[in-house]
């Protein structure tokens, strides 16, 4: 065979490989306009997705487990995306489970706000149904996009930043130095979390000093090398020390402990982790974690897809409900040593089990401890 | 030598045959070498020498017959094998390590447990110093063993592959025998000459096996001479039964030409193509005035510290120079080899596989990279045209095989200078040619077709400078030599009214 | 006759005393050439630190000193096997998905919150082992099947991230119940802290492997030509995946020191660490293209990128630029190395 | 020419029957060439029909548009990698100037609307350009540099976009049209990237430049004695790299209308090199084909949708992802027994 009998060959082969690619596509085109879908879905098509960043964070383990506690209550498949940390990975994942064909009821727990409108619009166009949890952009609302986006859901970041920042303040007696951890510094969650934080202390601790903040993209890791230097930088100058997530916080104690500071400064932040309630509970370093806000993946995860569930079923009818119902504040508990206790419960085996009976009982936005609290809107930030 | 006790053979090979496929490369070759003993091996590229030396180093095993080192019959898995057995290869293309010390790498190859390495596996370097030194010294170099390879000229790392061959079979306990591939190709005449002592010496500790193009040196090094040809050992013969024509016929199957110079002499043109003057390069040359004018060859003459490469370079504006002036065609601006390619000059680079050609590219793109011709319109190539006119090539300089769509290090090394050749000629405006070395390296057939296109690329009315491997490639081709010592012009010789002698002009060189 | 006006040239001997004494001036200036590059690194290395401290006096500190050594150990430990990797002119992507499946299995192994087994010495044992076979799979891959080693360790890295993530499941964050281990890395003994004195230790060990030993000799060979150490019959192949387990070993060992210092399992105990390791190598001077460089350049390497963290952290630049900053340093190095070394005729990839 | 037919020389004869050896060579290379040409189309065809046996319905529903559409951003990647490593250099900053494009596209389509992809691909154009500059005349690996500038560029693109997500104020239809419309239900971002590897692949094969970079990548020092413009072909290799990235900024910003440091295309470097190696293109340089690294662009898309619809447990998937790749690229290079891999 001569090369250029070889060579044509090759071309033609690459040819028609393309042109198979493009004839292939079928009739939900990945881009035009969307129909979108209303109407009543019968339960036997459905099929529950719930999408998270990775498998590996306590809290994305949570929503698994939440997923699946109402995937068996309401006797439903599950499936389950890891995005991998990547919102190409996630978009496409989430893609690749709509062209199979199912009628999806989805919880996505997004890796970046502007992941929101792509999946709204593919799920839309595959005429399923979808809760966003945590990030989206703030002009993109789900009544603008129909009843398929169904719900845009979070815990308010303010609100926890406050928490935190009272529980430190108050254990610093008002006086002192803090230190700040925040994720990933394009994360509205973390922005929204460091405003409440730092309002927090503006307005009611003026005594306490925020020496700086180092962003340490939800990274123990990174959290634990630059409380380190921080510490080299400031030394018994710190007393205070908060962190956006529990991971952040574990690497940080870490390194206030291996300093042997931990005795002396006073930790906040967000999610209670497991292990976080076990030093709590030791009162590890002379009752060094001195606040926690309180929140569970499997609510969240359980939450949004009962509202999405709901509106599905036609029971409800997303276009119908309040502006708060669709883009949706539920409450966090401020948990401080003394109130511990009472948060044990949603940790125990049975607890997202018992959390799904509840919530299909009483609806998605009146079960405790995760009420509706707010929304209509993007979340207000306290102003500078 | 008589070998009135017959001690064993350091080698004997018994119709010893290698095939690729359908081809056979050695064919039933027999050979045996007494301690002592230098024999010279000669043959076209292609003859099956390489492949007969890979054999010997372990590179490949043979299909038939036997191979006996010091009386015992030997297989060879690897080089290492080889290596054991005392046959210690000094490569054509040169085999050190040059980020290692000399030490290292004549060391390298000692099994492990010998030579300088302790019972935990680590190098005892002190000792690793001084058996380098050691085997430096029997072999009468004085190099220190600490210093890197990428330090030594070429002819002291040639010392160095010596001595490691060397040491290779004194840690085996063995004679040795050490294969040199042809080592003086790319050395200079000073260069050679120290080799060939050096050579020599080896006779007091074991033998070797002399592979060269150069038939003046096969015959004043060697004492026995062996020709292949096709694959077979055609000739065994004694220097002194046999003259250098008759070896040439021997290899090459036909009749050498007359070594008679048979040039019609081109009076120079008014005008020269190419005009240096006062060239200096600290540590390299200095005032270095030389004229190349149209129709003319000039040779410029000199050892490897003359600097008549780095003249040769800075014509083709590939090295700078501190000052002086590079006139080409009458432009004598900033010398870059964009500019001087524009300016109608062309360089075939002495290091041909990794400056002069693009090996893993085909001929025809080769030819045609530089200078498209009329195979591109403005930025587009035309593949079809591109391919006719390399073929139109390929006929012209006789390349083979004619399939100039084929990648460029799959021909012969003869056929690849051509190529490189073609590639210049491609030029509409070729009005001078800088060659280095440009028969480094090939067979004597090839080296003679190679030189016959230089010759004719000459008498189209290019200027010429060549950087010749040996005196006699100058006068056998130039109408003008040059010749330079330690950077500097030590003689000027017009080859139409003068007639210097060959060693006139090494005088000058040395 | 021509050879025969030769051979009395050759014959009267030839004075080779012009080459010897050239010889000898090329080695006296090889001698110092050699030190040219370590040197200017640790000039870099002492302006960053005159001014740091002048930003900040707590930069001089023995507590930031020591907090110094600590952050650099694990990245130290993990160089060195990268160093040896570079060295061969082949590249190992895969550290960070390596110590994430090392420190995974070897917490999983060990005293851990989720209970289990506690296997004790053997969960080092153990951990290691999986690190040697993925350092050996990317060997056997890279040297057998001739896969770039750039794509085999890429994959080898997700390929570890997926069997720390799998061991790890969906259960609780694991976390370290063994008192004597908790903090063990920052604790110092001597001066020192404990993981900086286990750097040191790898650092030795690996400077004797590549100066004093077949393995690092080898190394250093096929990084200059393969085809030389194959024609000369050298071991290439075992060379070549024995610094890819060594590597993957080095790596395993720094996950283990990065879990005990977090003190709790994460698959990505390793993030950030191959973004250190590769542009402090490549700073120390050693050659991407193999062959040439060394231990001790990397260990200066690693050294001013962590004390560039520390000292950006210490003099408060916001944390925004401290990529670009250190991206600029890295820019500088290169340059700075190369410029003398330009030349119309060189060929830098 | 004339130079040709006017003389005839009379040439001995080498002998011929150097040819058998030589013409048995060529026929070994032959073979490899062919299989490296189909190689990446084969692989990405065969990975996906086992996934149609496996989930007919994933096909059926257009998830080969989904594929598409997903590798659009790291096809435009892969293919100035692929330019970048045909020179034998390798731009490891190519998708931090893509994010930091598609960073700028958000931030200044609203203030100059139709101009602004138009300000984005001169700007990393240019940022690709000053990478090569440094390469060709400052002579450091490619590799280093890079990796120094990827810092300074993700430095940049998180200043530049006040450390959040940036969102496109106005005139952002356009754009996003390229997402939203498609020929055969592909969106055009995806067409964008065959459209520029068929130029490419123009470039390489019938251009004087395209042969001149191929020539670097193949023995660079024979390029410069070759009088071909080494250092200009250089710094157009990397400035194309950089043209390329800001395309798939524009892709990004067409599929997601906003842009963040650690969004959408912030972790497409990886990726893109792996497309690029599994198209067939050398990591040492001087062999590419732009068409082929379609298809490789196409499998690493391909291969997380794939074992997400497969129903590969969702921890496992990295795993798979992995060794997935090392065995394509091991099946689809081209190799011979004498090379030397690095």
């Amino acid at each position: 065979m001569s090369l250029k009998n070889k060579r044509s060959v090759f071309r033609l082969a690459a040819f028609a490989a393309v042109a198979t690619l493009a004839l292939a596509g079928c009739t939900s085109t990945a881009g035009g306009v969307a129909a979108g879908s209303t109407g009543p879905i019968a339960k036997e098509d459905l099929v529950l997705v719930a999408s998270v960043i990775n498998t590996t964070n306590p809290y994305f383990i949570a929503n698994i487990e939440g997923a699946k506690a109402l995937s068996k209550k309401l006797d439903i498949p599950l499936e389950i995306i890891d995005s991998q940390g990547s919102s190409q990975t996630e978009i496409s994942k989430i893609q690749a489970i709509l062209a199979q064909g199912k009628k999806v009821v989805m919880f996505v727990n997004t890796v970046a706000s502007s992941d929101t409108p792509t999946i709204v619009d593919a799920v839309k166009r595959a005429g399923g149904y979808v809760s966003i949890w945590w990030n989206k952009p703030d002009n993109f609302e789900p009544w603008d996009s129909g009843d398929n986006f169904v719900a845009f859901q979070k815990h308010p970041g303010v609100d926890s930043g406050r928490c935190n920042a009272k529980a430190i303040g108050d254990a610093l007696g008002g006086k002192g130095n803090v230190i700040m951890f925040p994720g990933v510094q394009d994360s509205t969650t973390s922005q929204t979390r460091v405003a409440g934080f730092e309002a927090e202390m503006r307005e009611n601790y003026p005594g306490i000093k925020i020496l700086e903040n180092q962003p340490s993209n939800w990274d123990p890791q990174l959290a634990n090398q630059n409380a380190k230097d921080l510490i080299a930088k400031y030394g018994d100058e710190i007393n205070g020390v908060w962190s956006a997530d529990d991971g952040m916080q574990l690497g940080a104690i870490q390194a206030f402990d291996d300093a042997g500071l931990l005795d002396k400064v006073k930790f906040a932040s967000d999610g209670l982790y497991p292990d976080t309630v076990e030093l709590m509970k030791k009162g590890y370093g002379n009752n060094a974690i001195v606040g926690e806000t309180f929140h569970r993946g499997y609510m969240a995860s359980a939450i949004g897809l009962y509202t999405a569930y709901l509106a599905a079923t036609g029971e409800i009818v997303p276009s119908e409900l309040p502006k708060e119902k669709r883009t949706s504040f539920f409450d966090i508990k401020c948990v401080t040593p003394d109130t511990l206790d009472e948060y044990l419960k949603y940790d125990t085996p049975t607890a997202a089990a018992d959390f799904v009976d509840k919530l299909v009982e009483t609806g998605p936005w009146d079960t405790e401890p995760a009420t509706l609290i707010g929304g209509g809107g993007p979340e207000v930030l306290p102003k500078p | 030598m008589s070998d009135v006790t017959t001690p064993p053979a350091v080698l004997r090979l018994d119709a010893v045959s290698k095939s690729f496929g359908s081809n056979r490369a050695v064919r039933g070759v027999s050979l045996s070498i007494q301690p002592g003993q230098v024999i010279g091996l000669i043959g076209e590229n292609g003859a099956g020498k390489s492949t007969l030396l890979k054999i010997l180093s372990g590179n490949y095993r043979h299909d038939e017959g036997t191979i006996a080192v010091n009386g015992r019959e030997v297989q060879f898995r690897g080089p290492a094998d080889a290596l054991r057995a005392g046959i210690g290869v000094v490569h054509q293309e040169q085999s050190l390590f040059t980020n290692l010390t000399i030490a290292e790498n004549i060391e390298v190859n000692t099994p492990i447990g010998r030579g300088g390495v302790n019972r935990l596996g680590l190098y005892n370097w002190r000792r690793l110093y001084a058996d380098a030194a050691q085997a430096l010294d029997l072999i009468g170099s004085h190099l220190n063993p600490k210093t890197r390879v990428s330090d030594l000229s070429f002819v002291d790392r040639q010392m160095v592959e010596i001595a490691r061959a060397i040491r290779v079979s004194a840690a085996s306990h063995t004679t040795p025998l050490v294969i040199l591939d042809e080592p003086t190709a790319i050395l200079e005449r000073t260069e050679t000459a120290i080799l060939e002592r050096e050579i020599s010496k080896l006779r007091d500790i074991g033998s070797v096996i002399f592979v060269s193009h150069r038939l003046d040196e096969v015959m004043r090094i060697c004492d026995r001479v062996v020709v292949m040809r096709d694959g077979e050992l055609i000739a065994d013969r004694s220097v002194d039964d046999v003259t250098e024509e008759e070896l040439f016929r021997l290899m090459v199957g036909r009749e050498t030409h007359a070594a008679v110079r048979n040039r019609r002499s081109i009076e120079p043109a008014t005008k020269p193509v190419i005009s240096i003057q006062d060239l200096t390069r600290a540590g390299s040359y200095t005032d270095v005035s030389i004229d190349a004018y149209p129709g003319r060859v000039l040779a410029i003459l000199g050892t490897s510290g003359s600097g008549r490469e780095a003249v040769a370079r800075a014509i083709f504006g590939a090295e700078g120079f501190d000052s002086g002036s590079v006139s080409i065609a009458g432009y004598s601006g900033r010398p870059s080899i964009k500019k001087a390619v524009a300016l109608g000059v062309g360089y075939v680079p002495a290091e041909r596989k990794t400056e002069g050609m693009v090996g893993e590219m085909p001929a025809d793109q080769n030819i045609t990279l530089t200078h498209p011709g009329s195979a591109a319109i403005g930025p587009f190539e035309l593949p079809r045209r591109r391919l006719s006119l390399a073929r139109l090539w390929f006929e012209k300089l006789d390349i083979r095989p004619r399939e100039p769509e084929h990648m460029l290090q799959d021909f012969s090394g003869g056929n690849q200078q051509k190529v490189v050749l073609a590639k210049w000629l491609n030029s509409s405006d070729l009005k001078a040619l800088v060659l280095d070395h440009p028969l480094r390296g090939l067979d004597p057939g090839a080296a003679e077709t190679v030189n016959a296109q230089i010759r004719s690329v000459c008498d189209d009315g290019t200027a010429i400078i060549l950087i010749p491997d040996t005196i006699d490639e100058a006068l056998d081709i130039a109408d003008d030599i040059v010749v330079m010592r330690d950077g500097r012009i030590s003689g000027v010789f017009d080859l139409g009214h003068d007639n210097p002698a060959t060693l006139d002009l090494l005088e000058r060189m040395l | 006759m021509v050879h025969n006006a030769l051979s009395k040239q050759s014959a009267v001997g030839i004075d080779t005393t012009a080459i010897r004494i050239r010889e000898s001036v090329i080695e006296r200036r090889a001698r110092f050439r050699g030190l040219a590059e370590p040197l200017s690194l640790l000039m870099a290395l002492a302006v960053l630190i005159v001014v740091f401290s002048l930003l900040n006096e707590r930069f001089l500190t023995t507590s930031n000193f020591q907090n110094v050594l600590t952050q650099s150990a694990i990245p130290l430990i993990v160089a060195v096997g990268a160093t040896l990797v570079i060295l061969l002119g082949s590249i190992d992507l895969s550290v960070e998905g390596v110590m994430g499946a090392t420190g995974m299995t070897w917490i999983l192994l060990s005293a851990n919150s989720r209970g289990g087994v506690d296997l004790g010495p053997w969960a080092w044992v153990i951990a290691l082992g999986v690190a040697l076979v993925l350092g050996v799979a990317s060997g056997l891959i890279f040297t057998a099947l001739k896969v770039p080693s750039f794509i085999v360790t890429l994959g080898m890295w997700y390929v570890g991230l997926g069997i720390a993530t799998m061991l790890y499941g969906t259960d609780l964050l694991p976390r370290l119940e063994d008192e004597g281990l908790k903090g063990w890395t920052s604790r110092i003994s001597f001066g020192l802290p404990n993981s900086f004195w286990v750097a040191l230790l790898v650092i030795g060990l690996g400077i004797l492997v590549l100066r004093s030993t077949r393995i690092g000799r080898v190394t250093l060979a096929i990084g200059n030509s393969e085809t030389i150490v194959r024609s000369a019959g050298l071991p290439a192949f075992r060379v070549k995946v024995a610094v890819f387990a060594i590597a993957a070993l080095l790596s395993g060992l720094g996950g283990i020191l990065a879990t005990v210092q977090l003190d709790i399992g994460s698959p990505t105990v390793g993030s950030g660490v191959l973004f250190i390791v590769i542009p402090a190598v490549v700073i120390g001077g050693t050659h991407l293209g193999g062959g040439k460089g060394g231990i001790l350049r990397t260990v200066l390497g690693v050294f001013l990128l962590t004390i560039l963290n520390n000292g950006l952290i210490l003099s408060g630049v916001e944390s925004s630029y401290q990529s670009a900053v250190t991206g600029a340093i890295l820019v500088a190095a290169i340059v700075f190395a190369a410029w003398s070394q330009r030349d119309r005729l060189r060929v830098a990839k | 020419m004339t130079k040709i037919e006017s003389e005839t020389t009379k040439i001995d004869r080498e002998t011929t029957k150097l040819a058998v050896p030589v013409r048995a060579k060529f026929q070994s290379v032959k073979r490899i060439g062919g299989w490296h040409a189909i190689g990446p189309i084969v692989i990405f065809v065969a990975i996906l029909v086992v996934v149609a046996i496996l989930t007919p319905a994933f096909i059926g529903g257009g998830g080969l548009a989904i594929i598409a559409s997903s590798s659009a951003p790291i096809l435009l990647l892969a293919l100035g990698q692929a330019m970048v490593l045909n020179v034998g250099s390798i731009d490891l900053s190519n998708a931090a100037i893509g994010l930091l494009g598609a960073i700028l596209l958000a931030l200044t389509l609203g203030p100059v609307a139709g101009l602004s992809p138009l300000i984005v691909l001169l700007a990393t154009t240019a940022f690709g350009a000053v990478n090569g500059l440094i390469v060709a005349y400052a002579q450091v690996p490619s590799f280093a540099l890079t990796l120094g500038t990827l810092g300074i560029f993700q430095a940049v693109a998180l200043v530049a976009s006040g450390r959040t997500t940036v969102y496109v104020s106005s005139n952002g239809e356009g754009i996003h049209a390229l997402y939203e419309s498609g020929i055969a239900n592909v969106p055009l971002t995806f067409w964008m990237g065959v459209l520029v590897a068929v130029s490419l692949w123009v470039l390489l094969r019938y251009t004087r430049i395209g042969r001149g970079m191929t020539a670097i990548g193949k023995n660079e020092s024979a390029a410069i004695f070759s009088a071909v413009r080494t250092r200009s072909l250089k710094v157009l290799a990397f400035a194309l790299s950089g043209f390329c990235a800001g395309l798939a900024g524009i892709a990004i910003i067409a599929q997601a209308g906003s842009a963040s440091p650690t969004g959408l295309g912030s972790d497409l470097l990886l990726p893109a090199i792996a497309a690029a190696l599994i198209g067939g293109t050398s990591i040492s340089g001087g062999v590419v084909n732009p068409l082929t690294v379609i298809f490789g662009a196409l499998t690493v898309a391909l291969v997380p949708i794939a074992t997400t619809a497969v129903g590969i447990d969702a921890q496992a998937q990295s795993l798979v992802y992995g060794a997935v790749i090392i065995a394509v690229v091991a099946l689809t290079m081209s190799r011979n027994k004498a090379s030397i891999v690095k």
